[in-house]
């Protein structure tokens, strides 16, 4: 059985509603906002146990932010050359998630990092600060696509 | 600091040091002596701010050994005379550059290093730094990203031999200031 | 009008005075410390493949490096927190220094009574009294800083003396028990042969000494209280310019006052020569070959800053009150045995 | 602790805001000016010697990688995010040019993938060897601190031999790598080798096997297996906790399935298997180097997309001299749309980056997460219940790089 298959299988029989498919170094998991914290179990259960990245893109045209958890075992030699991309889109206006630190602990700092630079509010979250940036810049969430820095060209 | 403060208790110490060293830099001369003592003496603060800590760390490493030149990295700000910025600064490291040059007792100088330091560098479009030369006055800077450590070592050449040739450190002590450094006091961002 | 001059000439070679300031007192400790910090940095860079100081003075290999030193802290500003206790923050590193060089003025460097400082039976006994002033003066000053750095060091040197001083003072006294006399002078006389230095008789009680000078003035690896990786520069974190020289030189003066101690309680003093009569070779010489016994003493304790690390608080506390004060009993039992059997007789 | 409450109220300095912390506790802030750390804070709060809580706040070297990536063409990411850690250049950029390839659909020329892995060793060296020394200094050791940086230089000379650059290398780029093999190359990093191996003896009797260093380090700052993977730690941490992870066996990249090597594991997870860890590895490293230098093919380092696009000048000025410089071809690189995920084992653990291109010449979105910023979480968990002069200890230990962590 391929390694997809038994993502998807694991997500269906936990009765989530996930687009599984194959990307360039990762198994994307897309998965609706309401089902995001079940999902995350089901994989956790399935010896997920470490979140590698939280990644949040930008996509200002179509006003949504894309939440990205890339996770993938330690511990199971099985699943570490793996990495699966659980994502799901949230609304740019109202950019709340569910926080999966209760999940996945290693994901404390990765998330503080992600609501500094986008602002995006991760509910549940036990210490939720900035960590890198001074309040100054945070209030200006640099990250996000409408924040502009000179950009250079070719030739400087 | 105010004058009868100290007097209170053992007597005003500032400026009994203060007459004793104009006693001894004007009467007796002394200043070719403290600057020589200076020149070889320059003692960096710990505060690595960038990635050229690499290369600083590299210019106290055995091959290039800056301990020659005199110059021991020291751990406490109070004790140094001498900073080196390491490359970038940044908005929240700058606070902590301004705090410990203001920690520092005169006559103490400083080598800004790498490009960034400079104007920027790499980093001359980032919204989280600060060119160090408008927190803190600069003697000597050093191009480059990240500068070899011969160029640090020959950055510290050069500054013991402004040191030596314009009596700097014998000026500032006659003075009790700066003109270079009083406008990083007035209206210097910090 | 020569009677001043005579006055004044018979002030400065009056014992107590002289030994005070000049011959092991301070001026004398300050070429050894000034020797000592420079030969300590050249060890150091030695054994890391390096070179050390070089280019002030080339031909001298960078020896005057420490001249420089101190006189760039005597020039620098000396910053007073506002935050301090003013007058504890400035009086206590300078009765510090002072009572760091006091306990020589008991240690006689010959046998001629005529140069004694102040002759006394018990010369063993008030020097190593002396020596317990100064530490409190450290933490004094660690407490009137106001850093918490500072606190830390000054809490960490009061943790260190209480363990120290009971090994100092138990192997301290069993150097004197096998000779039966707690006069200095006598435990020199009686260690005149090479192979009766109570090194070689009773090296427990000297490797106990050893430890606790280690451990008193911060030598590796018991440097602990200006340990700087951890607490900045201890006790002196808010010390700059010439208050800081002062704290330093003290730190250095006591442990030269501790391995002066050492020298002549253990490497036989002015061992292998006898003091004749007239005042350089009654006085001068044997306290120079005790200087010089000190400052290799010395050059041992700098050596090992190369070699080890720093301990922790708690294991340096725990050596000293699990290994180290059993070990000086058992140089106090030796010696007890010694005296019994009748070693020095 | 302070003089007197009047004069308290006296004085009102910026950041001297006194707040009550709980009975019996103070808090100490540890840097960013303070030699037992690096550019970071760490603030703690002290119950006499024993740390009650960490706090790490970091961020004191963000320089806005992230986001200076989305407004720079392609190639000119690679010595952006070289400073992020550029005693270990050309691990930490890998696997950015790996996901690059991965989106252009291109695979490099097998002597590319040994060079890069050449080069990845010397560097994975090198940043071991400046994590030693640092970790010496904070046990107080200087012996320590200077032997590593000195033999570091070896290594440093090697890299510079093979890319002209002392630290920022730029070595990797998309397709291959920038410059060949020069001569000689091969009897100085044998040489190397060879020094590298007796010196390492010589720390293991002056650092590892040192009583005191033994004391302070057994048993200190102790991870295991399962909190290990809980925090995601990376890298020889991780692997001195008993987790046998390592991208180089787990995924292997560039040549490193055609390479026989160990990864070495400690049970013990504290503070010394870690110490000792670092020193397995720079053993493996060099086994690396050596079979690498034995098994490379012959063939040109760039990949013939860009090699067939090369100036004629180019061509003969490699064939003759071996250095191949940077095609302008590179300005202005168009990468096809798509996202793209690769990771490598840099000296400090497993480097991620997640690389978004929209068909332009400029990247929309490039995350990067550096080992350094996924091991930091240990001085939020680990240190505390230590005492305070463990905790340079524990620093030293995981050879946090702040650079690296803050971007």
């Amino acid at each position: 059985m391929a390694f997809i298959d038994r993502i998807k299988e694991i997500m269906s029989s936990s009765g989530i509603e996930a687009e599984v498919s194959e990307g360039k170094g990762f198994i994307k998991v897309k998965v609706p906002l309401e089902q995001w914290e079940e999902a995350a179990k089901a994989l956790a259960s399935n010896g997920f146990d470490h979140v590698k990245t939280v990644t949040i893109v930008d996509y200002k045209a179509r006003g949504v932010f894309e939440v990205a958890y890339h996770v993938s075992s330690f511990l199971d030699t099985g699943l570490a050359k793996y990495i699966i991309e659980l994502s799901t889109e949230i609304p740019r206006d109202n950019p709340v998630v569910k926080s999966l630190v209760g999940i996945w602990p290693s994901a404390e700092f990765l998330e503080r990092e992600s609501f500094e630079f986008f602002g995006v509010v991760f509910e549940g979250h036990p210490d939720l600060r900035p960590i890198l940036l001074l309040d100054e810049v945070v209030a200006k969430h640099p990250l996000r696509k409408d924040f502009v820095v000179k950009e250079e060209g070719i030739f400087r | 600091m105010s004058q009868k403060e100290g007097k209170a208790y053992v007597g005003n110490l500032d400026v009994s040091a203060r007459k004793a060293q104009d006693l001894l830099l004007n009467k007796a001369k002394l200043g070719k002596l403290v600057d020589w003592a200076t020149a070889f003496s320059l003692w960096p603060v710990h505060l690595t701010t960038s990635c050229c800590g690499c290369e600083f760390a590299a210019t106290w490493s055995p091959r290039f050994d800056a301990e020659r030149y005199g110059a021991l990295p020291w751990i406490a700000s109070r004790q140094t005379n001498f900073m080196i910025i390491e490359g970038t600064v940044t908005k929240k490291m700058a606070k902590a550059v301004k705090v410990t040059w203001e920690q520092m007792p005169y006559p103490k100088f400083a080598i800004a290093m790498g490009a960034c330091a400079l104007d920027g560098g790499i980093f001359y479009n980032s919204y989280n730094i600060v060119r160090p030369w408008q927190i803190i006055p600069i003697d000597v800077f050093i191009p480059g990203c990240p500068p070899r450590p011969e160029a640090v070592a020959r950055a510290i050449i050069e500054l013991q031999k402004m040191i030596r040739t314009k009596g700097l450190a014998s000026q500032w002590i006659i003075k009790g200031y700066r003109e270079e450094a009083l406008k990083y006091y007035t209206g210097g961002e910090g | 009008m020569t009677g001043i001059i005579d006055f004044i000439i018979k002030l400065i070679i009056w014992p107590p005075l002289f030994q005070l300031v000049l011959l092991p007192g301070l001026v004398t400790a300050l070429v050894v410390v000034i020797f000592i910090i420079w030969f300590e940095r050249k060890t150091a860079a030695r054994v890391q493949m390096r070179i050390g100081p070089y280019h002030i003075s080339p031909r001298l290999g960078g020896f005057l490096q420490l001249i420089a030193d101190l006189t760039r802290y005597a020039f620098q500003e000396i910053i007073v927190p506002r935050t301090v206790d003013r007058a504890v923050f400035i009086g206590a590193p300078l009765t510090a220094l002072v009572l760091s060089v006091v306990p020589v003025v008991a240690m006689p460097m010959t046998d001629i009574p005529r140069y004694f400082p102040i002759p006394m039976d018990y010369s063993l006994i008030i020097s190593m009294g002396l020596t317990t002033l100064s530490p409190i003066f450290i933490v004094a000053a660690a407490w009137a800083s106001n850093n918490k750095f500072a606190l830390i060091g000054g809490m960490r040197e009061a943790f260190v003396i209480t363990a120290y001083e009971l090994i100092f003072i138990i192997s301290g006294l069993s150097a004197g028990l096998a000779v039966l006399s707690y006069n200095i002078v006598d435990i020199v006389e009686a260690q005149a042969p090479f192979y009766k230095w109570i090194l070689f008789t009773n090296p427990i009680a000297a490797l106990a000494m050893y430890a606790s000078i280690l451990m008193s003035t911060s030598g590796f690896p018991f440097e602990i209280p200006e340990a700087e990786n951890e607490i900045v520069a201890g006790a002196f974190t808010e010390y700059s310019g010439l208050m800081y020289g002062v704290n330093m030189g003290s730190a250095y003066i006591k442990r030269f006052v501790y391995t002066l101690l050492f020298s002549l309680l253990f490497l036989g003093g002015w061992a292998p020569y006898t003091p004749q009569p007239g005042f350089i070779a009654g006085y001068l010489i044997p306290a120079v070959i005790v200087v010089v016994k000190a400052t290799i003493v010395m050059a041992t304790i700098s050596f090992l800053r190369a070699v080890y690390g720093r301990l922790r608080i708690d294991q340096a506390l725990d050596g000293a009150w699990r290994i180290f004060i059993p070990i000086a009993l058992a140089g106090l039992l030796l010696a007890l045995l010694e005296a019994y059997m009748g070693v020095y007789a | 602790m302070s003089a007197s409450p009047a004069l308290k109220d006296e004085i009102k300095l910026p950041g001297m805001d006194l707040k009550k912390i709980g009975k019996d506790l103070y808090e100490v802030f540890i840097g960013p000016q303070h030699p037992g750390s690096g550019h970071m804070r760490i603030i703690i709060r002290v119950d006499g010697d024993v740390i009650v809580e960490a706090d790490p706040d970091l961020g004191y070297v963000h320089r806005t990688m992230e986001k200076l990536a989305e407004g720079r063409e392609f190639i000119k990411v690679i010595p952006l995010m070289e400073r992020m850690a550029i005693l270990d250049a050309c691990n930490i950029t890998l696997p950015y040019v790996e996901a690059v390839e991965k989106l252009m659909d291109i695979e490099p020329p097998p002597r590319a993938k040994y060079l890069r892995v050449l080069l990845c060793e010397i560097n994975r060296i090198a940043s071991h060897l400046y994590g030693m020394g640092i970790f010496g200094v904070f046990l107080g050791h200087s012996t320590m601190y200077m032997w590593p940086f000195g033999d570091r230089e070896v290594f440093v000379e090697l890299a510079e031999k093979l890319t002209g650059a002392r630290l920022t290398h730029t070595y990797a780029v998309p397709g291959g790598v920038r410059r060949d093999i020069p001569q000689g190359f091969r009897e100085m990093a044998e040489k190397a080798a060879r020094y590298m191996e007796k010196k390492l003896e010589d720390y293991k009797r002056i650092f590892l096997d040192n009583p005191a260093i033994q004391k302070r380090l057994v048993d200190v700052g102790v991870i295991s297996k399962n909190l290990a993977a809980k925090l995601g730690i990376v890298g020889p941490n991780l692997r001195a906790s008993g987790i046998r992870y390592d991208v180089r066996i787990i995924e292997p990249y560039e040549a490193y399935d055609e390479i026989d090597f160990e990864v070495p594991i400690y049970e013990e997870g504290d503070a010394y298997a870690r110490a000792w860890i670092r020193v397995m590895e720079i053993k493996q490293s060099l086994n690396i180097i050596r079979q690498v230098l034995e098994k490379m093919p012959q063939g040109d380092p760039l990949h013939e997309k860009f090699w067939a696009k090369a100036p004629k000048l180019y061509k003969t000025v490699y064939e003759t001299t071996g250095r191949a410089k940077l095609i302008p071809l590179y300005a202005n690189l168009k990468v096809p749309a798509g996202r793209a995920i690769a990771r490598a084992e840099a000296g400090r653990g497993e480097v991620i980056y997640v690389v978004e291109s929209e068909n332009k010449t400029k990247p929309y979105r490039v995350r990067v997460v550096s080992p350094s910023f996924r091991n930091a979480i240990v001085f939020k968990y680990i240190v505390p219940g230590h005492r305070i002069a463990d905790l340079p200890a524990i620093y030293g230990s995981i050879d946090y790089f702040p650079p690296e962590a803050d971007r």
